[in-house]
């Protein structure tokens, strides 16, 4: 019943993308023909110990050493993390706090590394007979090579490439959308790197043996969708189709993906594995095939370095930790001007920077300067709600834009939460087609902070009273036993009395 | 039989219909304005309220009733009325203030002094009051006394909704609070003149 | 003889009333003030006394028997009391004081003479160390009362920001005009009523 | 620099934009006023546009706040609205009346445009409904019927009757108006005729009623007017489909069950639909976004609860016409709707509320 609604739905136009909702963006892929192209290695390049979501890694080199190009220069114990590699050789020469791509213009503690020019390099044994390893082995090595997702959630990868009997993967779906504007990465990487993701795909299909996959392509990248059939056919593989999904925003994102092409929902608080699903983009499936067939740990990444005010756009192919000024600099763009901004990642989802002073990390997708009459909140006034409900028709979850947006306004953050405040992907369709031009995600990512802090001083709270109350209790005990004491050293006195006296 | 039966129901859908919507205690005869005003700014808290009211003002009408034809009328002590009916709210509204306390003490909080306040309720009293006056039978007295208490109620939980959402409005600074709510109030009450006629009462 | 039937038809009806009262009042007995755990759950338990009460526990109580006011909380700020006025059912008020940053204590080792009178006022037991042994602050724990401030002899406890982490980053209100209104209209209703 | 987040690009709708598209929906409905009761409804649509407009900035100024919403086109949709509500026999200071208090008390005590919990126009048309009731009861005959006494379309004519009223032009009230069907049908019950035979002594016909060629407030007469601009609207998606499909299919299919069993005391579907503002408050008044729930599942209720009421209250009340009353009444409910008619959220199961 639920698949004849969706149907009846997609035939009427309500889900025309096969997910509830999203919008239609400009596409401004101005870098689509650009063949990608080498970043120059800058003088120096900072890196960040915390590229991925999770936790933060230590350096495990000191100032002064010398390291190799791959050689693995950050790691932690714990679970949810990625370590971090040399992306050239050269000389440790500081490590310190710096700057990075976050709203807050706050830093992290870096690893500077000034290049030496050599290209001496440090690589993992290749495994090319993968197919006859144990996928724990081919995991650990993905784990090891510091590979995460490169659509832009930068989670580690390997978490996701776990065979569990419980929830055994059927269907692996890379992620060759890209529905961000501007943005060609995957584009370009898929036309010119076909071969190398199909061989990636089948080594991700090998370790959580995976019944089908799926290549999923907006349907305005025909010549990808062409090369990468074409690239299949090469290989021999069976099993493995690519789709060409409608051009929709958010086609791209991994929950509205797996809805298009499976039909179903990733349950809330869980992950795709817990459907049988596996979602990796096109260019994670490339670094799996680096770090499995060649040892090579992942270093840098291709990003798109686009906007009307760039002068020479191009796809570069560019090492982690180069500042962005550098790159900027690159294409063209060698001072920016008062009504230039500069975006890291897509102008959906990314961030405007602050300072060009930043590395490019594994979340770098995108680079975009566009004139400041183009970027949304700058050039418009927010309006009052006049509750007119397209945020909630667009909204491939399923909120109530609106509603949550003045509960989050009005520090109302519990009545926020109950209306589903976390489950928004901050995909910004509701703030797209909002009339009265209300910034809606800046409200929800506000609410969310709040609600955070306030989760964490109630937790703080709770040990405080947890460890208040210990103390009470301590002291009571301990009077208890001075008194205790005191009664006893009273009843022996007086037993002494009273026994010297008979 | 069967006519008269439906018959009868008909006339208890009316006595309903007439005391919920035509002639709600609220916006139309004013009567409990006070805690209409004065619990209605979360809808919670309303729901509450409403619950406290509904079951004081159905078993008051009902006793009322009981007092009025058992004890009032045979002894032909009528000048003892209001102060029998007092009685018997005070009585009630002494219970289900236990109760509350008891069963959720945040809502006795919220609730604070309007629970005890609903004693001196003029809607409560005017049900009662009313209710003996018109001289109808058992079933329809109880039956009006909870209509009004439904009618009582529904726009006090309304009225909580409404001013929810007024909460987050720049509501112009001599309007802020006690007016603007009672603009809201006479906005519903004109909405409810809508119903008038429609039962004949 | 008319009269006489009134006073007992209405006497007869208040004591059967009054009975019936009394029975509930059996049923329904509240042990203790419920409301004091709720309050002190809201309570930010960093021991302080700000408030004037010797802790959060003794200030809840205060709270829930109506002696203390709601808007004494420091540390807590205005969410706390916004959420005191909702469970007490009054209208929200302005705070005695503003709430400062988050601070931690921390005891400069080369000046304490181990004397571990701070180590007793520590309300959290987070500060470790033995007589005649340098104490330290373990900071995770540290709530930031100041209380161990005046006990000590040397005066070589600082109190410090808090500092701030990318990952305990929030983000703020959008700087909008209708943003700004809203919340000054808050503050003005805080400081109005 | 302040923070601004993501995204960065903007559709490129505005409020300016919606509320054009609103006026521009109504202009049909506007020439028929013009055609029915001629030079009267361009002076009663203008005093009402331009005195919203000018109260509003007058509030606005007053309040010292920024005087830049008067241009977003709320204003002079309000009073478009309001005029197209009002009977065509209303003297000028009822319609500046009305003005004041649909922005007044409609809008700007609540903090102006987004915050208003009633519908401003319908608010002020029942404010002067119960001030008003006489004045707000009588209906002109239209200029397409043969025994209009009076030339509207000569202005100076027009011009006294919106003065001072029928002793302006030296007529008795009772020589230049008529009953509306609606309120015909109501008396006629009164005295104990049925829907049928009041029908046939009213003249009535559907094609009329379609055209709009009969008694009625300005811009409520002509269905036909009022579903191009409807359907122009949900086009260009201005509004939903959820709501007057709602309350459109709810009062035809109550009318056509009752009708059905009592045809003589039930007025038939197609009647109930082409009467009265129920066209009007369907694609206009209830889907004011303001004063209506945002969510699918809520809008269809909103749209069934104005069904029920305006058929009760035309069927059973005391007025002859419900509708304004039950968008009014429907009004109330709208934030009680909005908050337990949110749609499932992805990857939430059915049970969201008991589950969390």
């Amino acid at each position: 019943m639920p698949a004849l609604l969706k149907r009846l739905g997609q035939a009427l136009g309500w889900m025309p993308a096969g997910f509830f909702g999203g919008i239609e963006v400009p596409d401004r892929k101005l870098t689509a023909n650009e063949p990608i192209r080498d970043c120059p290695v800058p003088d120096v390049l900072i890196l960040p110990m915390k590229q991925h979501i999770g936790e933060q890694c230590h350096p495990c080199v000191h100032i002064g050493d010398h390291v190799l190009k791959g050689q693995k220069i950050a790691a932690t114990e714990g679970y949810v993390a990625a370590p971090v590699h040399a992306p050239v050789a050269g000389k440790v020469v500081k490590i310190e706090e710096h700057r990075i791509a976050h709203p807050s213009g706050l830093g992290l503690p870096c690893i500077f590394i000034e290049p030496d020019g050599s290209d001496k390099e440090h690589r993992y044994d290749p495994l090319p007979d993968w197919n006859t390893r144990d996928p724990a082995e081919l995991r650990e090595r993905v784990r090891e090579c510091g590979i995460v997702g490169l659509g832009g959630a930068v989670f580690p990868t390997f978490i996701k490439l776990v065979r569990d009997q419980h929830h055994p993967i059927k269907t692996l779906i890379l992620n060759g959308i890209e529905c961000e504007p501007y943005l060609t990465t995957d584009h370009r990487l898929m036309l010119e790197h076909a071969d190398e993701i199909v061989r990636g795909l089948s080594i991700l299909r090998y370790m959580v043996s995976a019944t089908e996959c799926v290549i999923a392509i907006e349907d305005n990248k025909q010549d990808a969708v062409e090369v990468m059939r074409q690239a299949i056919v090469r290989a021999a593989l069976s099993g493995v189709r690519v789709l060409a999904m409608p051009t929709r925003y958010p086609q791209g994102s991994e929950k509205q993906l797996i809805e298009s092409i499976t039909g179903k929902q990733v349950p809330a608080g869980k992950l795709p594995v817990h459907i049988g699903v596996l979602c990796q983009n096109v260019a994670t499936a490339r670094a799996v095939y680096h770090a499995v067939e060649h040892g090579r740990p992942l270093t840098e990444r291709i990003v798109t370095v686009s906007g009307e005010a760039m002068p020479r756009p191009g796809n570069l192919r560019i090492p982690f930790g180069t500042p962005v000024r550098f790159v900027l600099a690159q294409c063209g763009l060698e001072d920016i001007g008062d009504g230039v901004h500069v975006l890291h990642g897509g102008p959906m989802m990314g961030e405007r920077l602050r300072s060009v002073d930043v590395p490019v990390v594994k979340a770098t997708n995108g680079l975009l300067a566009l004139y400041e009459g183009q970027i949304r909140g700058l050039n418009t006034e927010e309006q009052p709600c006049i509750h007119c409900g397209h945020c909630g028709e667009v909204c491939p979850i399923r909120l109530v834009p609106n509603l949550l947006a003045d509960h989050c306004r009005n520090d109302a953050f519990e009545r926020a939460e109950a209306y589903q405040l976390f489950d928004c992907i901050e995909c910004g369709c509701c703030s797209y087609v909002c009339p009265s031009s209300i910034p809606l995600v800046h409200y929800f990512r506000y609410g969310k902070g709040q609600l955070a802090q306030i989760r964490r001083a109630e937790a703080f709270a709770e040990e405080s009273r947890r460890r208040s109350e210990a103390r009470e209790r301590r002291l009571a005990r301990e009077r208890e036993a001075k008194q205790a004491r005191r009664r006893a050293r009273k009843a022996s006195q007086s037993a002494k009395a009273e026994g010297g006296e008979t | 039989m069967q006519a008269l039966y439906f018959r009868a129901m008909g006339e208890f859908l009316l006595i309903i219909v007439s005391a919920v919507l035509v002639n709600n205690y609220v916006l139309t005869k004013f009567l409990g304005i006070c805690p209409f005003l004065g619990v209605s700014s979360k809808v919670e808290t309303a729901v509450g309220m409403s619950f406290a009211v509904m079951f004081v003002m159905t078993l008051a009408s009902t006793a009322s009733w009981l007092v009025q034809t058992f004890i009032l009328k045979p002894f032909d002590l009528l000048f003892l009325q209001t102060i029998f009916f007092i009685l018997i709210i005070a009585s009630l509204v002494q219970f289900i203030e236990m109760l509350i306390h008891k069963t959720s003490p945040v809502l006795y909080q919220a609730l604070g002094i309007f629970l005890p306040l609903i004693t001196t309720n003029c809607a409560v009293l005017g049900v009662a009051l009313l209710n003996v006056q018109q001289g109808q039978g058992f079933l329809a007295s109880v039956l009006y006394g909870f209509g009004a208490a439904v009618g009582f109620a529904l726009v006090l939980v309304l009225f909580a909704g409404l001013r929810e959402r007024l909460a987050y409005a720049p509501v112009p600074e001599a309007f802020r609070g006690a007016p603007v709510a009672l603009v809201t109030a006479g906005m519903m009450s004109l909405a409810f003149m809508g119903f008038s006629g429609l039962v004949k009462f | 003889m008319h009269i006489l039937i009134a006073i007992a038809s209405l006497g007869g009806f208040a004591l059967m009333a009054g009975l019936l009262l009394s029975l509930a009042q059996k049923k329904f007995r509240v042990e203790g003030d419920p409301m004091v755990e709720k309050i002190d759950a809201v309570l930010p338990q960093t021991q302080c006394g700000q408030c004037g009460y010797p802790g959060c526990k003794p200030y809840a109580e205060a709270v829930a028997r109506g002696e203390a006011d709601i808007n004494h909380c420091v540390p807590g700020g205005e969410r706390t009391m916004h959420q005191l006025a909702d469970l007490m059912g009054v209208e929200p008020k302005p705070l005695e004081e503003e709430p400062t940053a988050p601070m931690v204590a921390f005891i400069r080792e080369d000046e304490c003479i181990g004397c571990t009178l701070c180590i007793k006022a520590c309300p959290v037991d987070a500060i470790v160390g033995a007589p005649k042994q340098y104490h330290t602050v373990i900071a995770d724990y540290c709530t930031g009362c100041t209380l161990c401030i005046e006990p000590c002899p040397v005066d070589c406890i600082d109190m410090l920001l808090k500092p701030e982490l990318i990952e305990h980053w929030a983000w703020p209100l959008p700087e909008t005009e209708r943003a700004r209104i809203g919340r000054e209209r808050k503050e003005n209703h805080a400081r109005a009523a | 620099m302040p923070i601004v987040s993501s995204p960065y690009l903007h559709g490129g709708d505005s409020i300016r934009l919606t509320m054009m598209s609103v006026i521009l929906a109504l202009l049909p409905a506007s020439f028929m006023a013009i055609y029915l009761f001629g030079w009267l409804a361009v002076f009663i649509i203008t005093v009402s546009m331009i005195s919203c407009v000018l109260t509003e900035w007058l509030c606005l100024r007053w309040m010292g706040r920024s005087t830049k919403p008067v241009w977003d086109g709320s204003a002079a949709l309000s009073g478009l609205l309001l005029a197209l509500t009002l009977p065509p026999t209303l003297p000028w200071w009822m319609v500046l009346l009305g003005s004041i208090f649909a922005i007044v008390l409609g809008k700007q005590v609540y903090g102006g445009l987004g915050y208003n919990l009633f519908n401003p126009a319908l608010s002020a048309r029942v404010i002067l409904l119960i001030s008003f009731p006489l004045q707000m009861t009588t209906w002109l005959m239209p200029m397409s019927d043969p025994r209009a006494a009076v030339d509207l379309y000569d202005a100076a004519v027009a011009w006294s009757l919106f003065c001072s009223g029928p002793q302006g032009i030296g007529q008795a009230l009772d020589a230049i108006t008529m009953a509306s069907p609606l309120g015909h049908v109501k008396t006629e019950w009164t005295v104990g005729v049925g829907v049928t035979d009041a029908l046939v002594h009213y003249n009535y016909s559907y094609l009329n009623a379609f055209l709009g060629l009969e008694a009625g407030s300005l811009g409520e007469t002509s269905a036909l007017a009022l579903l191009i601009g409807g359907i122009y609207l949900l086009a260009r998606h201005t509004i939903t489909w959820h709501i007057p499909f709602a309350y459109l299919a709810t009062v035809a299919l109550l009318a056509a069950i009752f009708n059905s069993i009592d045809a003589e005391r039930f007025a038939p579907p197609m009647f109930h639909l082409l009467a009265g503002g129920l066209m009007l408050c369907a694609f206009f008044m209830a889907t004011d976004p303001v004063s209506s729930p945002v969510t699918p599942l809520g809008r269809l209720i909103f749209g069934v609860g104005c069904g029920i009421l305006t058929w009760c209250i035309r069927t059973f009340g005391g007025y002859p016409e419900g509708a304004m009353f039950a968008v009014l009444l429907m009004n109330c409910a709208v934030p009680l709707i909005d908050h337990y008619c949110r749609p499932r959220v992805y990857g939430h199961s059915v049970d969201r509320d008991a589950g969390s």
